[in-house]
């Protein structure tokens, strides 16, 4: 029990004092996961809008891949993140691999299906009479698209927060690519696996104290958003 | 006057050779049809007649298999014809279909997409709420609005465009009875004042008793009838039509006296002097429709004291046998159609050019507004 | 016979004192109420009248918040008593409410939770399943049944459980009009055969008139009328209740012929020699009952050749004058309501005692089936 | 580009001949969680139907510990069972660390809100007006349990699907409670993320394509259950 109590003292006292190392990897970690968020936001939300209003020749394929992507391990992507980024892989010339921005590629990859695939989803459950009514109301091809997307923004802020949750929270991956380099690439969670490997576990408390409260601020979040946009 | 043919740059709209398919299915077939500056045309029918998809195609919002669209004489086809037409008319839908934003934003939408000047929209949009009474709500939320309340948003939505034309498709449906009968009140109010072209789908023929100048019966994908309220409804075309509509003797007239709720109404300068006696609430002076079911009224030879408030003498103009029942055509110097058994019109002797009276109960009769 | 008073003990069901709160609200207020062996008794109401309310509190799946329920004398308060009760009762609701299986496994569920033994299981779903047309549907699944199919596997499994008393509420909503006028058909059939003891809960006044033997008139959770199909419908208590069910005369008799769809009935032995003459495709030597609404009955002073095809001459017992309507109560060998105007009342110069005409088109009168 | 053409070369190789690692690794990784879901499943399923058909005192209180638990990143999940079974922690006497038991418990507690809460929604999206019916047909309390348990049983399958699909690809906490021992706590994604540090691509590739192959019947398996679960 002694332990328990020494490494939550230790973590308290960590947080309170502000620790040069705790905050160091929660900017770091924060500044990649929001870059990457971001990132996926510009691309996932056009795409998400393109495949859910209209009909096009290859659509069902793409659809089925962003089902896949959303399903698929982080682990794996990590894999094929690493071997892409390796000194002699096919990227190998950029030297990114053991860099922050390997990682914010790979959270890119992770986040960007579930973004796409929330977006699609909100922009699909519109009332297709909905859309009747706007071009009845003179609204020319723009700006039914405009309307739609300006429509969905509750749902479209659920996508966003699923996504940053998603890659927050994301160990393998992020150890993969980044190396759990101090100072560099050591980001919240490959910091916790790596403080407990060592037994420290005054640090990872605090580290985890820090992550739990950061995926509780987005599943808040999640829930108000859900419930304003409940439909009447 | 508006049986006339018109010229087609006079029409507000035209439909030629329309047809629509879904599933290798006609399931709409119109060789023509037009619709005429300020009219209110009805179209009635059973639901899955193809009504709805008519008012779509009608209003450029569903591309037909075939055939061609006129507005304003002028072809409603491409991308930028159709937007042309969407950015002159109106469409109210079943559902109110708001966005998730203000009463406000909602109202002022068309005009927005439009381009109208800010004190335009302002102007038009206070104008508009004012009339359908919900000035109060324009800062409300959409998705807190009750049923009622969301319709008059969405009949506002419409009228602030002070469309060239409106198409409304079965505006009145799933709202309780009480704000259904205010709606549809107020709705009739600006109607009669704007005079707007207006194309109106329902299965409800009450509210094409109330609302039509002329009514379009569809079935099946095709019109089955097409003429005046009281052609339609005093003569279906066929047993179907009849079934559907529920056969009516139509008679306009102006009311001339209201004592304790029974109102006199004299019917027209066509037959100077004729009364009918109705229960009603309607006020002296105002102009109204009349409305006899046929199996309402009893033919006697003789004119006998009696209970009915009214009674006319007639001749018969007409007579046919189906079923069980004879049809009686006469006319008192306005036409009347009577449901009798067959036995009855046998024992009486009805035949052609026989004089007879008609009569019927005040509470038999059906007022409605002009 | 039904309204004699019966030995607590004879009775179906019973209920006393009962009261349903909810959010500290009486929803629900009954001093008393009796369900007598083999009748089928019609509680009809507007929405939100308490109807279902009654309904689950009579079936015991609904703890009122006071009284008690009695079954067949015996309280039914505890778990053990009221498991008792459901497993002599059967419940149709307004959905079907099938579970996620076969056609067959809904329809013989009850059985099975009674432990019934397997061929007797067996036996008894396949004739109910053959009653009520869907023995072919025996293995599909039960989410892929249209409503109409849906409704009749949720009848079968009411009926397959030969309960003592059955409880349906609003069982024939939410149909398209063909199958429901099927199902209705096919219910008031086996209805007939079984005379098992039923509570039906509606709000169609036509379902009470076709099915009921009493009726209560239920609004704001109080018992405003009790009594037979003819006192309820021809003599409602006040104007609110006559508004809802719709003023009827009620007269039970006899077809004696048909003749192309018009048949004459002869009215009882209390008027031996009356005959209404009326529009329906029964039988001769069917029994029935002619509804005439009181606004479709003309009054004479004396008797004319007239296409109404019904006229009898009888004595005014009483005449009540409210708003601009006169109501006329007449003996004609049988009771006879009367509307007419105020105005009709006066210049005729009706009064109590004074002998008169009363006539009614053939096409005036309904029939139903007793 | 030679080194993903050989490490995909290589990682087939292993798969046909069916490399004693590779199959070790699986099936280790398998009997893991496939242990934890049938665990969560029996406690889930009980869990969640009582909360769900009962109202008591405390059930708010449960509820939002179920949706916390469903939101919890399983890195924490991990430090948590590291903190109470290491060697001097509150379970440190049953020397459950760096074992199989040890990853077994972690994915129980990843996997148990799943499951509750997956069957929680279900039972209480039943129409409580079936419940009546069932009532009124003469069900017991027991008999309408096992029948409302039974009408809901694909969305029950969904949940499982759903619990088993989380932990097969965790990476976390299977690192930290089991320490990635060959041949003892070495699952599926610790043995990529190891792999791949090492460099060695070939038998990452070759586990990274079973782990994608499990993921992808586990979703097929949901989506099919999805539709077949559709109401009318």
């Amino acid at each position: 029990m002694d332990l328990i109590l020494e490494g939550i003292v230790r973590a308290f006292r960590l947080l309170i004092q502000g620790d040069p190392a705790v905050i160091k990897i929660t900017l770091l970690s924060l500044a990649i996961s929001l870059s990457a968020t971001a990132i996926s936001l510009v691309i996932g939300i056009t795409l998400g809008t393109v495949i859910g209003l209209n009909v096009f020749r290859g659509r069902r394929f793409l659809v089925s891949l962003i089902n896949t992507g959303m399903g698929s391990p982080p682990v794996v992507v990590g894999l094929i993140v690493s071997v892409m980024l390796w000194r002699n892989g096919p990227l190998g010339i950029f030297h990114l691999m053991y860099t922050p921005y390997a990682i914010v590629i790979a959270q890119l990859i992770i986040s960007l299906p579930i973004i796409t695939g929330f977006t699609m989803a909100s922009i699909q459950q519109i009332d297709p009479k909905l859309r009747l009514q706007l071009v009845a109301l003179g609204a020319s091809r723009g700006q039914l698209l405009w309307l739609l997307v300006r429509d969905t923004r509750l749902p479209l802020l659920a996508a966003v927060m699923a996504g940053f949750g998603s890659i927050i929270s994301e160990v393998g991956a992020a150890m993969m690519v980044g190396g759990n380099i101090t100072g560099q690439t050591r980001v919240l969670t490959t910091a916790i696996v790596m403080e407990v490997g060592k037994g420290d576990f005054g640090l990872a408390i605090a580290l985890g104290i820090i992550l739990m409260a950061l995926v509780y601020l987005v599943n808040l979040a999640l829930t108000l958003i859900q419930q304003r946009s409940k439909p009447r | 006057m508006r049986q006339e043919t018109v010229s087609t740059s006079t029409l507000a709209l035209e439909a030629r050779d329309i047809s629509v398919v879904r599933g290798g299915v006609k399931v709409l077939e119109i060789p023509s049809l037009q619709v005429l500056p300020n009219e209110v045309l009805v179209v009635i029918g059973p639901n899955g007649s193809g009504k709805t998809t008519l008012l779509l195609t009608l209003a450029g919002l569903l591309r037909p298999a075939s055939g061609t669209l006129l507005y304003q004489g002028q072809p409603a086809t491409t991308q930028a014809e159709l937007l042309r037409l969407h950015r002159r008319m109106a469409v109210v839908f079943q559902e109110a279909l708001l966005l998730n934003s203000t009463v406000w934003d909602n109202v002022t939408l068309g005009l927005r997409l439009r381009g109208v000047a800010k004190e335009e929209i302002k102007t038009r949009a206070d104008k508009w709420l004012e009339r359908f009474g919900i000035a109060s709500l324009a800062g409300r939320q959409a998705r807190t609005l009750s049923g009622g309340e969301a319709k008059r948003t969405s009949l506002a939505r419409a009228f602030v465009l002070q469309p060239d034309i409106l198409f409304l498709d079965e505006p009145f449906n799933g709202l309780d009875s009480h704000s259904r009968q205010a709606i549809i009140d107020d709705f009739e109010g600006v109607l009669r004042e704007t005079r707007t072209t207006t194309v109106l789908v329902t299965h409800d023929s009450n509210e094409a008793l109330a609302l039509a100048h002329r009514v379009i019966v569809l079935m099946d994908g095709r019109i089955r009838q097409l003429g005046s309220r009281e052609e339609v409804f005093s003569n279906p075309v066929d047993e179907q039509v009849a079934a559907f509509v529920g056969v009516e003797n139509i008679i306009d007239g102006v009311v001339t006296s209201n004592q304790g709720g029974i109102i006199n109404v004299s019917i027209g300068p066509s037959s100077p002097g004729s009364i009918i006696e109705a229960v009603a609430d309607s006020a002296a002076g105002e102009k109204v429709s009349v409305c006899i079911r046929p199996e309402e009224i009893t033919l006697t030879v003789s004119r006998a004291s009696s209970s009915a408030r009214n009674s006319f003498s007639g001749t018969i103009t007409r007579l046919v046998s189906f079923g069980a029942f004879s049809r009686v055509e006469i006319d008192c110097g306005f036409p009347l159609v009577v449901l009798v058994t067959k036995r009855s019109a046998e024992e009486m002797g009805l035949e052609k050019g026989k004089q007879i009276f008609a009569s019927f109960k005040a509470t038999g009769v059906h007022v409605i507004k002009r």
